[in-house]
């Protein structure tokens, strides 16, 4: 880090010695009160967004300069005339049949302006994949992050009060958490039918029993992983307003626009001309803010009342009402020759889904084409399956379930090399992708550079010099 | 937030007045890193908040003839700044360093750390070993009291409705005491103690006998924990690898660490026993050098 | 109630009500969106601010209490003539991706580098570590506080 | 007693998504003063995209970064994007930035080709200017050009185009396909300290060596890999959303542990030399492999230190602990 600092020759330094130099009057670093400015108006011009060619400079961000003054306006910066505030109510139990939801008393509590339930919404479905989400949960409730009714009031604590004031009454159903219980015939099942099993993947090359077989070691083991939260330090934020034209303007910490205004399209049934989805700089997103979450809520309460709504997660809400990673049970049995040859590898993969679908489509198919790792195996079979249990929705998280199926192929290699006493870095040299090389899908890969990068971040550590 | 009125009374007296006056709708604030989390996600039975932050009988750090005072409204930050507590007492300052972060050390104060009394209070372990005193005042006038009969229960103290705490003392005779301490956490930045240990202890002149042992542990009881029959076992005796890990034991077998999401009883049970050991022999470290 | 203040060397008032945070009176009463709201609770420390010198959550203390003090925010330390050294260092260094914590961290090492403007990397990430960051791993930000802190050093020597 | 360890573990990753939507479109306007502006319908969400497309779009049009301003994330101004998802931007994006930027510059050859008595074909964009091949001394400014398509041809210099890279759907039996365009490959190497009485693990340092193809930006993609490692530490050692009966016991960043500056070891990044002929001027992309193999190298390099192997992450250090007393034991 240190040697670091001293190598990046900055345009600060040159400034530094050329103020030290012309040694001009000292500057005050706080603005007389006399004198407000909101920017400073000799603004810095740093030299690699001057220079040609464009591509390999280490530009400075056109956004940098607005984060650090604080004058970036993310969503809950933005406010109108006449907002106003929503908050949603989420289930009490992780599944759930809604028998009946009475919003008398939260209406009629002073600065309450409107109220909403799944039943109002147009279509209330929504999901990258399967559209198996409701917006606000109408009938069923399958995990404690699900809303079941929004309000939207003059002020957020009186919208949060008014929460308080919404009576629900359910009828439990069996809930199951555990991905693997999920996995049985006689398990409750979450979205009905007979599995929960809602999305798997399959990807078979060669014979593997067979080269199990005749491999001169198998190696089995099962790894786990866990949930983990995105943890943006912006929560989700949007706002609606609906105009006097029926035209809907939304801004939201969205990442994907063009798709969410189909979204909306979709659970608004609205044309997508009459939706505007405005995207402001997101202050962190990782894969979890890349789906609509209270966005369709506030287009409707915003129509109910006349007036923009804004809603801002709460941090509890960010962590049970946005998606999380999929954790993944995985189990790796691996077939090696005496001199390190990886011959065989056979995986299985449950992925804990959680109450919906999400993007765990993507998680999946990525999870399973990466799980062998980035090395020549001739025969492999994958199996993966996603199984919905009554818990925190996975969906997209920064690698897609890549950190998953990694950790349990690169621990199983060193594994590996420990049992046949090798060096790790020999017996991934050994067995690693090159130019060329055909992926678990059969796919010839090109600009493959997974030795470069053994070769060059061993030398980087002084991997062979290296002592306890 | 739901609303209540806010005063800053200009007297200690005045602050004692106000609280006996309005009962259990009235609370003291102090840096508030606690109070006002809970007024944000509290059911709104406060209705009155009477700031005692800036009161000057609750602020200072001061020598004394008894020994270093410290007023209970001292910020953690004005604890680390203090040449005095640097010098006299660097294990209160190591333990106020482990409090939250920089912004929460520079709202947060002892005596709130204290009033709170949530079992890993960080520092009232180091408070406990070198024999801090606690002064309370209240409608009745002020009493003073060892600390460790300050805690009573969770969230609980010795503290009347109308009391505050006003100041703590380390006698003149625990200044300068070899001491450690040491928390557990379950990361280095803004970590909450998984199990806090701190120990002090003189030398005799023999260089090798325990002379009034102290070891006290925090977030492995219901309060913060003077481990007194580990303190009783250890005095007189000598300074060797079998009688601090016979300490050790004793120290484990006197707290009552719980299951949690955070770690299991077990395993603290285990930080007990290596952190119980590090604290005694880095303070038997520290009295050799001196 | 009636709160004055002092906000970057300007007097401001507004009358709010007891329970409103300081952060809730520089954003909504202000318009000082600088500081954000992260998680409410003072573990993100977004909401960063320094009173009287002192660096705090601004969502954990009362409007109320900063009756009377002196508050500098993000919107603060450039002046008419320059970014500060730490906004500069930061840009030029990419150390901010979302930026969204960004106000909060800058405001942070702010309240180091006046104390000392060759902190030690431990200092630094002591001092930062009330300022959770998920974009940068910390790295690019420790490396412009280094940097401002010796622009910050050159400048307070300039005679 | 402080043991010490060092592990390591490499990945692919691949850039966008599979076989399902995945285009990106762009606009290019070049404006009469030879400076750009790039619609997308992408958003930034810190990771660059704005820098990052403003480059390319630069590079494209033989300008500076500078002179390119990036609009992004309205549907009502900017055009169809698949999103800021799936580390697609800068190839995805950045190759429809490409494609339109260069019907834009095609329209200023057009107008600049009869001033300097050439062919389109025989024309370059560099250094600002439009300038004849092998002869630079001979060129109008982009400022010329884009003035007099627009004014006197009467055609702006606006390009559009969309990207979607080509894939081939996977055989829904055997899995057998192309899903992806391209991958990324890195290795990344930690070295650890364990303590033997507690179980705690401090990671001392990251060597991380990643391949993005052509790094468009240096200074991002470093970012990018440090903001990764970190959530790399956090899953590998802290991070876990704990459940009880279906609900959250631990959603606040009181109880979720993420790692604070105190606890990110230094990092060494280095970039491999590598070119990707089907991405923008060789560029892959950068975001999401950062964070994938930093657990991995962890849990080898506590395996190195006390012989202990983490089957089940965060490696806590009660988990850790647990194993040293079970190999001793044994």
């Amino acid at each position: 880090m240190a040697t670091r600092t001293k190598d990046v020759q900055t345009d600060t330094e040159e400034l530094v010695t050329a103020t030290e130099s012309r040694a001009p009057a000292k500057q005050p670093l706080i603005v007389p009160a006399d004198q407000p400015v909101a920017f400073p108006l000799q603004l810095p011009e740093f030299s690699a967004r001057l220079k040609t060619p464009a591509v390999g400079q280490r530009a400075t961000r056109p956004d940098g300069r607005l984060h650090g003054l604080g004058q970036t306006q993310y969503i809950d910066d933005i406010t109108f005339p006449h907002l106003i505030h929503a908050k949603v109510l989420r289930s009490a139990h992780p599944h759930a049949r809604i028998i009946s939801i009475d919003m008398s008393a939260a209406e009629a509590l002073p600065g309450v302006l409107a109220t909403l339930t799944g039943k109002e919404i147009p279509v209330n479905s929504f999901g990258p994949t399967l559209q198996d989400q409701p917006v606000l949960a109408a009938e069923v409730v399958r995990h404690r992050g699900d809303g079941v009714a929004a309000v939207a009031a003059l002020t957020e604590q009186i919208a949060t009060d008014a929460l308080e004031l919404i009576k629900v009454e359910y009828e439990p159903l069996q809930p199951v958490f555990d991905p693997l219980e999920a996995l049985e015939d006689d398990s409750p099942k979450i979205h009905g039918g007979d599995t929960n099993v809602y999305t798997s993947k399959v990807i078979k090359k060669g014979d593997v029993e067979k080269a199990l077989a005749e491999a001169d070691h198998v190696f089995h083991r099962q790894f786990q992983t866990q949930a983990v939260e995105h943890v943006p330090i912006e929560p989700h934020a949007s706002i609606a307003s609906w105009d006097a034209n029926g035209r809907v303007s939304v801004w939201s910490s969205l990442g994907r626009i063009t798709l969410g205004r189909e979204d909306l399209a979709r659970t608004l049934d609205l044309p997508q001309s009459k939706i505007r989805l405005i995207g402001t700089i997101v202050g962190g997103n990782f894969g979890g803010k890349n789906e609509i979450t209270n966005e369709p809520i506030l287009a409707m309460l915003s129509r109910k009342t006349g007036r923009p709504v804004k809603s801002v997660f709460t941090r509890g809400d960010e962590f049970i009402s946005s998606t999380i990673r999929h954790p993944f049970t995985m189990d790796y049995t691996t077939g090696v020759m005496n001199d390190g040859l990886i011959i065989a590898r056979k995986i299985r993969l449950v992925l804990d889904g959680g109450a919906y679908c999400s993007w765990t489509a993507t998680t999946i198919g990525k999870g399973s084409i990466l799980a062998a790792g980035p090395y020549n195996i001739e025969n492999l079979l994958v199996e993966a399956y996603a199984v919905y249990t009554n818990k925190t929705t996975t969906g997209a998280m920064r690698g897609f379930g890549a950190p998953q199926v990694c950790f349990a192929y690169e621990s199983q290699m060193d594994d590996i090399a420990h049992k046949l006493g090798m060096d790790p870095l020999e017996i991934r040299l050994k067995n690693a992708f090159t130019e060329g090389s055909a992926s678990p899908t059969s796919q010839t890969l090109q600009s493959v550079a997974v030795k470069e990068s053994l070769v060059q971040a061993s030398e980087r550590f002084g991997w062979k010099e290296w002592q306890r | 937030m739901h609303p209540f009125e806010y005063i800053v009374p200009s007297s200690a007296p005045e602050a004692v007045a106000l609280l006996a006056e309005h009962g259990e709708s009235a609370c003291p604030l102090a840096g508030g890193t606690d109070l006002i989390v809970d007024l944000k996600h509290g059911p709104g039975n406060i209705n009155l908040l009477v700031d005692v932050s800036a009161l000057p009988e609750f602020r200072g750090i001061d020598e004394t003839p008894d020994g270093l005072r410290i007023g209970s409204m001292v910020t953690f930050g004005e604890i680390m700044a203090s040449p005095v507590c640097r010098k006299m007492t660097p294990e209160i300052v190591a333990a106020a360093h482990t409090v939250g972060a920089v912004q929460t050390r520079n709202l947060g104060t002892v005596g709130g750390n204290l009033v709170t009394c949530v079992p890993s209070a960080d520092i009232a372990p180091s408070l406990m070993v070198l024999d801090a005193r606690v002064t309370v005042i209240g409608s009745d006038g002020s009493r003073e009291m060892p600390i460790e009969e300050f805690f009573v229960a969770p969230r609980k103290t010795s503290l009347q409705p109308h009391e505050l705490l006003e100041s703590i003392l380390i006698p003149k005779n625990a200044l300068g005491k070899p001491s450690k301490f040491l928390k557990f956490g379950l990361r280095n930045g803004q970590a909450l103690a998984l199990v806090n240990a701190a120990g002090s202890l003189w030398l005799d002149k023999d260089g090798k006998t325990l002379v009034e042992p102290r070891l006290a542990l925090g977030a492995v009881a219901p309060t913060p924990l003077r481990a007194t029959k580990t303190e009783a076992f250890l005095t007189g005796k000598p300074a060797t690898d079998k009688v601090l890990a016979e300490a050790a034991e004793i120290a484990v077998s006197e707290a009552k660490p719980i299951d949690d999401f955070r770690a299991s009883a077990n395993y603290r049970r285990q930080i007990i026993r290596t952190f119980t050991l590090r604290v005694l022999k880095r303070s038997i470290e520290i009295a050799r050098e001196v | 109630m009636l709160v004055q203040l002092k906000v970057n060397g300007e007097l401001r008032s507004a009358d709010v009500p007891a329970e409103t945070t300081l952060l809730k009176l520089l954003r909504e009463h202000l318009g000082l969106t600088g500081a954000k709201l992260g998680c409410d609770v003072g573990d993100c420390g977004t909401c960063t601010v320094i009173v009287d010198g002192e660096s705090v959550n601004s969502c954990l203390m009362l409007a109320a209490r900063a009756a009377g003090h002196d508050i500098t925010t993000i919107e603060g330390l450039a002046n008419a003539n320059q970014l500060h050294p730490i906004q500069h260092a930061f840009e030029e260094l990419g150390a901010l991706q979302c930026g969204f914590c960004g106000p909060g961290m800058i405001m942070s090492a702010k309240h180091l580098l006046d104390k000392n403007t060759e902190p030690t990397v431990a200092e630094i990430r002591d001092a930062l570590a009330g300022n959770l960051c998920r974009c940068t791993g910390y790295t690019k930000i420790i490396e412009a506080v280094v940097v401002a802190g010796r622009a910050m050093s050159s400048t307070d020597a300039r005679p | 007693m402080i043991k010490r360890g060092r592990g390591m573990a490499c990945m692919w990753y691949p850039i966008g998504f599979t076989v399902a939507a995945n285009p990106s479109a762009a606009t290019v306007k070049v404006n009469t003063d030879g400076t750009a502006t790039v619609l997308t319908g992408t958003v930034e969400t810190g990771q660059g995209a704005l820098t990052v497309l403003g480059q390319i779009a630069a590079e494209t049009l033989g300008v500076a970064t500078d002179d390119v301003h990036v609009v992004s994330g309205d549907t009502d101004t900017t055009p169809m994007d698949t999103g800021a998802i799936a580390s697609r931007t800068t190839y995805v994006t950045g190759n429809a930035v490409v494609l339109a930027a260069e019907k834009a510059r095609e329209i200023l050859f057009e107008a600049a080709a009869p001033l300097l008595g050439v062919r389109p074909d025989q024309l370059e964009a560099r250094d600002r200017k439009i300038q004849v091949l092998g002869f630079p001394a001979k060129y109008v400014d982009i400022a010329t050009a884009a003035k007099h398509s627009e004014n006197v041809l009467g055609c702006p210099s606006i390009g559009s185009a969309t990207y979607n890279p080509p894939t081939v759907a996977m055989d829904p039996e055997t899995g057998q396909g192309k899903p992806f365009s391209t991958y990324v490959y890195a290795t990344q190497i930690a070295e650890v300290e364990v303590d033997d009485e507690t179980g705690q693990v401090e990671v001392l340092r990251i060597v991380a060596v990643h391949d993005c193809g052509t790094p468009i930006n240096p200074m991002l993609v470093e970012g990018q890999i440090e903001g990764g490692i970190s959530m790399g530490v956090g899953f590998a050692l802290h991070e876990e959303i704990l459940f009880k009966d279906g609900a959250q016991i631990n959603p606040n960043l009181t109880n979720y542990i993420m790692p604070t500056s105190l606890d990110m070891p230094e990092l060494e990044v280095e970039l491999v030399d590598n070119y990707d002929p089907t991405g923008p001027f060789g560029a892959k992309g950068a975001g999401e492999p950062t964070a994938v193999p930093t657990a991995a190298a962890i849990m080898n390099a506590i395996f190195d230190a006390v012989g202990v192997r983490i089957t089940s992450l965060p490696a806590t250090a009660e988990k850790v602990l647990g194993g040293i007393m079970e190999l001793q034991a044994s």
